[in-house]
């Protein structure tokens, strides 16, 4: 048994606090050094309907959820009936007996840890309020796998500070009772444990996030835990986000909840508007009057702020959009998890233009690219969607505090209010002024005496209306021409290579990339664990991230299908919609095609499965 | 380098002359907004015009300022996230009864509970121009168009009542052929610290043959003419703004003073988002998430 | 073959539970609905409800009728469709204060002037409730939520004084806690022939901690109490709409009778769109364009 | 010179009735057995500005307009300098000396006739109005040309006859006076002429459109002259349309005002709505409650259904939408035409789901597939898009009476009212059943017991949300299921092909099918008039018109490509957006790709010479 990895899950009926319980234990875990990948499925309701947490436990970086689970918490009967099939061996249910009637014939199996913790008569006891019984559970889990009680102390510190002292207490009974109540009776029969790992440079690490004085002691050696969507705000706030304008919509919202708690500290305007149109527009407006601006929402959102794509782009101003998908189509599974909008981001909106198209695997590509992304908007005056789903934005990971050190921020050919060039200090300025590269540089309102004038018409090198046949025509070349320079841009990053030549004693192929699995957006992680796998069985696979979308690299993706001996398409959609972005693209087939779109994202088992198979079909061929 | 001081209306014209039909009443509005700029001494480059899309969306070629010519409807969310960018700016939206009241009437209702400092200008011909003649969220019952052979069945909206309850600060009807006051309300609008609306009504000559200017000539009055009537009582501007048919009241209907969305946010306080620092440092947020 | 006819409440439900927070105001408009069918004696295949997206647009899933679980924001468009096709079914649109004050207020404008012979209800909890607590249009001033942490700037939406100034027919405001009263809006604006609306005043005791249970009961009265009180007065109505604080007024704000829009379409005088011959002979047609 | 052969333009300022022109010369014509097809250029302005009408006569069917002129009419002096260059040899050019000045030294050519007819004299010695000045150049444009100028007093007649007798009385003046003047005059001088043709059944054709008796007298003989919109709107009306709701919009809002004048007449309503959402959504709501519905946009209207059009897939609620393209992005180019929008139909909306997408090329094919339209819709239930543009959509076409006798309605699987199934006794009806074909019997809320329930997000057989897995993926597969009927429906209708195989006594190559077109859309009519000019040339071309671009032919795609030596692609947009289709499709490249984007339909004299140059090339190289 593999020590200090686990696959803990918690569930329950929504509003006992399973998110809350989720996001304690991951903390919990990251601080003492271990890596953590969380995440939580809950239906479209506030209460009742089943919720679960499921945190993927590693000494080692962990990029996804999987399908075992080793202790599984169950806050309702409910949580042992749907979750049953996916123990592990000699895994562990903590329930509580009093309420859950629970035995070995109900299970069938015998290797399973009956961990029987009375909750309900811990909370009476101690006289706690009743919703603390999220906390007896972790305390319990953690007792369990004996980790270091303290650590959970100070999460829970920090976690429930602003709701008061009495709070705080409370929940540090509730996990102190849990936790003696399994480390005394159970710890014994169950043998996996996790435990708090020592940093190469000496000290336990991050164990609770401030240091002695109680001062924040940040350093880059220690790990947040963050979503895709947490990560997408902290790089806008960080590439100098100054509005954020959206419409609640899942999976989209907690961009608006982060950007919106940090409003007044790093000045910058956040509005809740009364619909997507509304939204995308001021961030266009905002934009075009000379700030970085930024809108967010899913597919349904979209559908109402196709319009204004296309303003954006005539207008050629900034724009940078976040699309969080979720199943549709139409309202779908509005909490649940696809990839299947790729087709329609690519082309939404009336007539020939093109937007850049980017969706980050993980947390960290969220940060990084979403900088990337303000900066390409800006350079070449263009919107940026970056697309994630309801799997990367809302799952939590833990991740090395970002390098922000190493970050420009490119605004592009922005005329200085200081500058003497006749043109802008004109009141008759060439804003869309015809140039080699399609770019033409920019002016705000206000900052010259050149006025700007924009049009969502075709219009002229001024920006006035026109019709002129030969004009039209340049300007549709002009803005086309733009996207020239972004593919140069992207670079190595276009489509990224992971897995390529790898060695490996153990290794089978002779040719590194014969298995090559291209994938894109959140699949990256249960395709990085599927990888750890199937490495485990000396197959060694290569594995195409296609983290931008549009401008797509066509050689770069040839050249990937040319030299494996084996494709295989992983998509969370039912029409494989990348692998019509390929075949469009290079006229090339996959030879396989993974699709999943029951709502629900790949587990790396069966990622790691089915190249299984196909690798056995391959050899039993030859 | 020639001149950017608004001393005279002309430092608002731009070379191209308008293209509306010969008696259109936008040349009248297009005239008066020129004339409240120039009254109020603004400077070209530090207004922002956003209009629609119609006939009277047209008008954005043809001042010479800083001019976002936007979508059918959205005038008013692209005005917004200007002036939020940079409230320094004068900001003044305008589109058709279609643009505001058909299609961006959502927009509408809820800018006027934002109460931004924005001047938003209906250019109210009772029709569809650009599109050649289809009935208009203002068109009378029974008017005939293109789309309503036998006549438009519903009542039209009521923009003065819709601004009035819905929380405006600054309502005024004024028309297309009375220009001087026309200006005068839109000059006021301007200055007024908060969301000024002005349903400016116009005559469309070529597709709304009812109401023209002698339709119009005979019925309108100004309610400053009328000594009893006080813009400050929420109550009687409700009940002059149903006044419609032998008589109807242009001027000022209802004015309030409010703060307006921008006073109330600190981050704007010292200066507008537009020249703020973009050099962020993030390392306490990153903290703060271990 | 069970029965259709609603002669109890409870013919009305279905096998599924309604999913709400425990003490969401939802149960209470639900159940008024409910009873207001049972007690106009309506035949539940003959009814179609049409709802949003939010906690208030999951009522679809518990009535025993025919149902549209529409888009947020987009009930009265898609209840408009219904009626005109088929204006012998009795057709009921609801969804949230934000899908129809917010995102769909235009819809509601519209719809209001159209006077089609729809009831419209809005649950009204003064939060958006499914997307797990953001500011909503009749949030009030200063209201703390996810999407606003200082507090809501602008005023909110009032759609009482909104749909008297539109032209509603029938505007009326209920209380989720006051089911009996509720019932009876509700069962005389279905009654009513044109447009009705019904602000359905609602606690969401998830994410709305101001407008709490205790909150109204202190303020509520009964506009049926206050005898001074004309429901045919628009003006009085329109003052009233006003009141807001101590004391909140629901009832009978206003009511007029106004011939609905199908009234005016003579080619469904005989019978509905549905029920109509679809073998049309179009020769003559072509002939015209020879 | 050809005789019956007629390239007829008429150029003035917006305003002073040069559509109405354009269709009194188009219906005269028509009525004399010859055939015509014109197309009127207009700016965004409703006055001021250059407003053309253009019309092509011919004694066979033509297809397009062309680029040379014969007879140049000039209201105004702009109409000489922009249409100079489209003179043909030996044209006319007809204008008011009084005032414009003219002369063969402004021209540098002199094979043109000066045609100077005194237009504003003409109208003062006959007291006549202003506004009559462009029926004044019609009938000097029938004069020159020596036609029956009582066919043209019939048309105008029918024409103003709803304005009272003055206003017929003063056309008919004016038309003779000007018809006088330049017989008398010119006549001589210009030697092109047209007649009307009798009808192989003897008498003449059509002269009038009213027989003796004053009484219509329609027969199949007699053709209409009709825009692809109208074709459109009368299909919806003769295939049993109920519901029309719709905002105006350029190109579309011709169909919203066709069916509005026959609401009363033939029993259907028709409603201008607030906005595109609200059109689409009472469509969808009208379906629902049992009628044939319909709504017509253009791109940017179509942005706004985006949303509602997930929802009438998810809900599978028939409905017909009519896409008139133009010039984007945004605003454009409002009134004039492009085919860009492809890409967005095929995709438009948040999720994984099929709609049929088609293009008709003509007003015939207007007609006859917007009836299939409905039948698709129905049968199917799912959306069906009929995509057009200003080209197609507002250029005016001769064509023959449609022969409505084999048309037949077909609703697809509904319930009737007296059926005695079980299911729909009950009021639990599953709306949804979960079937092989993936068709569900459909009921209308009212018709049964059974309780028609439908759900924008995932949902059961009986419409009642379900976030179950299984289910889930049983739902989406269904949904695509139901598209595998479409194609074998289509049969070889949907991509057509023209002159496979023509015979040709000129016939150069012996591979008949060595040059194809492949296009979609109103390219279909220059196209068609390209291959009459390379016939002449002794150069057959096969043509494939791909009418429903999806479901896709794929099959048929690649065995048109691979059988043909030279692929060349027309399209009139920047993207080549067919082409993305058909690569995506098969892998298959075409050799050459013509694409126009000036906001411009492509002349048949474009692609002639296009063509010839690539033959040429060909022959060259072998
Ligand atoms: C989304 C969208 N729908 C429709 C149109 C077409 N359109 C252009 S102007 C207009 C209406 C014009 O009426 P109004 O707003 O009253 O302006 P007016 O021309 O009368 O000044 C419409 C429907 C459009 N541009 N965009
Ligand atoms: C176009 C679109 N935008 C956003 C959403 C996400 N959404 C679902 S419900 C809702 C608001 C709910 O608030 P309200 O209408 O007041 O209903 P409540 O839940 O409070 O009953 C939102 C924004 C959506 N479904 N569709
Ligand atoms: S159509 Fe009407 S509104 Fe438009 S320019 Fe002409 S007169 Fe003015
Ligand atoms: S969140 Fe509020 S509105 Fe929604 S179900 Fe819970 S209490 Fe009701
Ligand atoms: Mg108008
Ligand atoms: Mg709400």
């Amino acid at each position: 048994m593999d020590n200090n990895r686990l696959s803990w899950m918690m569930g329950g009926e929504a509003g006992v606090g399973i998110m809350a319980a989720d996001m304690v234990f991951s903390k919990t875990c990251t601080r003492g050094g271990l890596h953590i990948f969380s995440t939580v499925d809950y239906p479209s309701l506030i209460r009742g309907g089943h919720n679960v947490s499921h945190v993927q436990v590693d000494k080692e970086k962990v990029y996804s959820h999987a399908q075992q689970v080793d202790i599984l918490v169950a806050l309702n009967r409910e949580t042992i009936d749907l979750h049953l099939d996916e123990l592990s061996e000699n895994a562990a249910i903590i329930y509580d007996g009093d309420n859950i009637e629970l035995s070995y014939e109900d299970l069938k199996r015998q290797d399973v840890t009956l961990c029987n913790v009375p909750i309900g008569n811990l909370i009476k006891t101690n006289s706690l309020p009743k919703i603390v019984a999220n906390t007896v559970a972790l305390g319990a889990s953690f007792g369990l796998v004996k980790y270091d009680l303290s650590i959970l102390e100070g999460v829970l510190r920090d976690t429930y500070e602003r709701k008061g002292e009495s709070v705080v207490e409370s929940n540090l009974k509730a996990a102190k009772a849990g936790f003696d109540y399994t480390a005394k009776n159970y710890a014994g029969t169950f043998t996996r444990s996790i435990s708090p790992i020592h940093h190469p440079s000496g000290g336990t690490v991050g164990n609770s996030g401030t240091d002695d004085t109680g001062k924040k002691d940040v350093t880059t050696e220690k790990r947040m835990v963050i979503t895709g969507n947490d990560a997408i705000a902290m790089a806008a706030i960080r590439a100098g986000l100054k509005f954020y304008s959206a419409y609640p919509m899942t999976p989209a919202s907690s961009i608006l909840h982060f950007l919106a708690a940090h409003e007044r500290r790093f000045g910058y305007i956040v509005k809740q508007t009364e619909d997507e149109i509304a939204a995308i527009n001021m961030a266009i407006g905002a934009s075009y009057a000379g700030v970085r601006s930024m809108t967010g929402t899913s597919g349904g959102g979209f559908s109402l702020m196709s319009e204004a794509l296309g303003l954006a782009a005539i207008t050629e101003t900034p724009l940078v959009a976040v699309w969080g998908q979720r199943p549709g189509p139409s309202t779908g599974l509005a909490t649940w998890t696809e990839q299947s909008d790729l087709r329609f981001a690519l082309s939404a909106s009336q007539g020939d233009f093109q937007r850049i198209v980017m969706a980050p695997g993980d947390a960290s590509e969220c940060f990084y690219e979403t900088i990337r992304a303000f900066n390409l908007a800006e350079k070449y005056q263009v919107p940026v969607i970056i697309m994630t789903d309801k799997y990367l934005a809302e799952s939590h990971e833990s991740v090395d505090i970002f390098d922000t050190s190493s970050i420009k921020i490119d605004r592009g050919d922005i005329i200085a209010p200081t500058d003497e060039n006749e043109d802008v200090q004109n009141s008759y300025f060439k804003r869309f002024a015809l140039t080699d590269s399609g770019i033409s540089p920019r002016a705000f309102p206000g900052a010259h005496a050149g006025l700007v004038r924009v049009e969502s018409s075709e219009h002229d090198e001024y920006g006035d209306y026109t019709e002129n046949e030969d004009l039209r025509q340049a300007m549709v070349d002009k803005r086309f021409a733009k996207f020239d320079g972004v593919l140069s841009d992207l670079g190595e990053d276009a489509i990224k290579i992971m897995g390529e030549g790898t060695e490996n004693e153990t290794q089978k192929n002779e040719n590194k990339n014969a298995i090559t699995m291209i994938s894109w957006g959140s699949i990256k992680g249960p395709i990085k664990e599927a990888s750890k796998l199937l490495a485990n069985d000396g197959i060694l696979v290569r594995h195409a991230h296609v983290l931008y979308i549009n401008p797509f690299d066509t050689k770069k993706m040839e050249s990937i299908i040319k030299s494996a001996d084996t494709t295989i398409l992983v998509e969370n959609n039912k029409g494989a919609q990348l692998g019509g972005v390929i075949k469009e693209k290079t006229g090339l087939d996959v030879d396989h095609t993974l699709l999943k779109y029951n709502g629900r994202e790949f587990y790396p088992e069966e990622i790691y499965r089915k190249v299984k198979e196909i690798v056995g079909a391959v050899e039993a061929k030859s | 380098m020639t001149d950017v001081n608004g001393t005279s209306q002309h430092t608002f014209d731009t070379v191209a002359q308008p293209t509306w039909c010969p008696g259109c009443g936008n040349f009248g509005i297009h005239t008066a907004i020129k004339n409240a700029f120039t009254q109020l001494g603004l400077v070209r480059n530090e207004i922002a015009v956003v209009t629609g899309i119609g006939c009277s969306g047209n008008t954005a070629q043809w001042y010479n300022t800083n001019v976002f010519h936007s979508l059918h409807g959205r005038t008013l969310p692209v005005a917004t996230g200007i002036k939020l960018a940079n409230h320094e700016l004068t900001v003044l939206a305008e589109g058709g009864d279609g643009d505001g009241l058909g299609i961006g009437v959502g927009h509408l209702v809820h800018s006027i509970r934002r109460n931004l400092d924005i001047t938003y200008i209906i250019h109210d011909n009772r029709v569809y121009g650009l599109t050649t003649g289809q009935t208009s969220p203002t068109s009378v019952k029974g008017f005939v168009t293109k789309s309503t052979p036998t006549g438009v069945i519903e009542i039209p909206v009521n923009p003065i009542a819709l601004a009035i309850s819905s929380g405006a600060t600054y309502v005024a009807r004024g028309y297309s052929g009375d220009i001087e006051h026309l200006t005068k309300l839109i000059a006021d609008g301007i200055k007024h610290n908060g969301f000024a609306l002005i349903d400016a009504t116009q005559v469309c000559v070529s597709f709304n043959h009812a109401n023209t200017y002698s339709w119009w000539a005979e019925r309108i009055y100004r309610l400053e003419d009328d000594e009893t009537y006080d813009s400050r009582d929420k109550m009687m501007a409700f009940e002059r703004s149903q006044e419609w048919g032998e008589r109807i009241p242009t001027g000022l209907f209802y004015r309030e003073e409010r703060a307006t969305y921008e006073d109330e946010l600190p981050q704007i306080a010292d200066r507008p988002l537009v020249g703020q620092s973009m050099d962020v440092d993030i390392t306490e947020l990153m903290g703060e998430h271990v």
